[in-house]
């Protein structure tokens, strides 16, 4: 199993993830990705951007680590994580989230799995500037419950 | 990481702000946990206060997810952070 | 809600759906993307190919359908689906499913729900090419029970 | 589709080839079904006789999955065809 981790401030393009994953890897069947966007509405209603903070070093090891529990559970042939830190405007890519795999079922669910046990364990912490203010963005009981979902 | 005879402690995002402090050094003691380095933190009063109230504090030990029953030890870096919000 | 469907022979590059997808609607936060390969096992193994038949006409409106299926039980607020025909070579895309939500469990639902159900109601057959023959693939078990798991 | 006094049959993948026939025009009954269709053409005897009975066969009438009890009139376009594979 092949898979890379990057945290950075700069944007990503989705078709370079897209074309590494894709490879020539005969036994690929499927590849699932997924890309989170700053939204105009969160926690706040007229966001106009986001500052997001994360924890230099622990980050990419909790990402690393729920690859690999992935893997322990799919077949997941590579596996690509891109989070951005930093300042973003509105309808900027935050996340990428790519995983090939022999199967599809195997392909969504990894993907899937990494993306909601990234959202309650990898530390990140979103703040939504609006006209008026900022606001630190509150974790969701729907965000814990979607990770817990997972739970073997 | 401190060094043989510290501890490291930081904060992030919410408490970072509110607590004006990115990170800072406590001497070493045998016997401790995270939960009792954030208990003596909070008895310094005023905004500290809100480390043992109020809203959820996670806690990490050397990068790891950790527990208020977590033991520390000398060189350990130990972060208390709001429940995260990435993704 | 904004959907398309190509059927066709020519590749297809996600490059160009996935922005297309992502356009510039900031109430957009999340796109879940699936694309199938040719693998090199099937019901055979040393697949060398696929030759992809369809009912012309009925395969769009199969889709069509779907994706209107999906926008009544998840918020989707755009939706491309292209399936290729015709003769396709080994790690060539076969299909692409993409789907622009608010939230990421919607956009992950509506994209697995659409893919899954394309499997055993889109009228699309597949033919395996080998060194030493060829094999209309079969129907497998385990996709109409995942199509069925959707059923409300 | 057929004419007024016709109903076209379509045939897919698999069925196509072992019956190396791509399509064909039947004049129209009243009362008929998809299913009696199917059965007067597995009569045939030969390769046809497949269509009553071993694997699976489906059934689309005007482009719209059908069963076999599903009527068909002068003018239907009914497709007989294996379980489907794409994506």
């Amino acid at each position: 199993m092949d898979y890379s981790v990057s945290v950075q401030q700069e944007d990503f393009d989705v078709s370079t993830e897209y074309q590494a994953l894709r490879g020539s890897d005969a036994g690929t069947g499927a590849i699932a990705t997924f890309t989170g966007l700053v939204r105009d509405s969160g926690d706040l209603q007229g966001v106009t951007g986001l500052f997001l903070e994360h924890y230099p070093g622990m980050t990419e090891r909790v990402i690393e680590d729920l690859i690999e529990q992935a893997a322990e559970r799919w077949d997941v042939r590579k596996a690509r994580v891109v989070h951005r830190v930093g300042q973003l405007a509105l309808c900027d890519q935050i996340v990428f989230v790519g995983v090939c795999s022999a199967h599809r079922a195997d392909a969504f669910a990894a993907c899937a799995f990494i993306m909601d046990a990234l959202k309650t364990s990898a530390p990140f912490w979103k703040k939504e500037i609006t006209e008026s203010g900022e606001h630190w963005v509150e974790q969701k009981d729907a965000d814990l419950a979607r990770s817990q979902s997972w739970e073997l | 990481m401190g060094n043989e005879n510290t501890v490291i402690v930081r904060f992030f995002a919410r408490l970072r702000e509110e607590l004006e402090t990115d990170s800072l050094t406590l001497p070493a003691r045998s016997d401790t946990t995270a939960g009792q380095v954030l208990s003596d933190l909070a008895a310094k009063g005023g905004p500290w206060a809100q480390l043992d109230e109020g809203q959820p504090v996670m806690i990490a030990v050397n990068q790891v997810m950790a527990r208020p029953e977590t033991r520390l030890k000398a060189g350990d870096e130990v972060a208390f952070f709001p429940p995260v919000t990435g993704g």
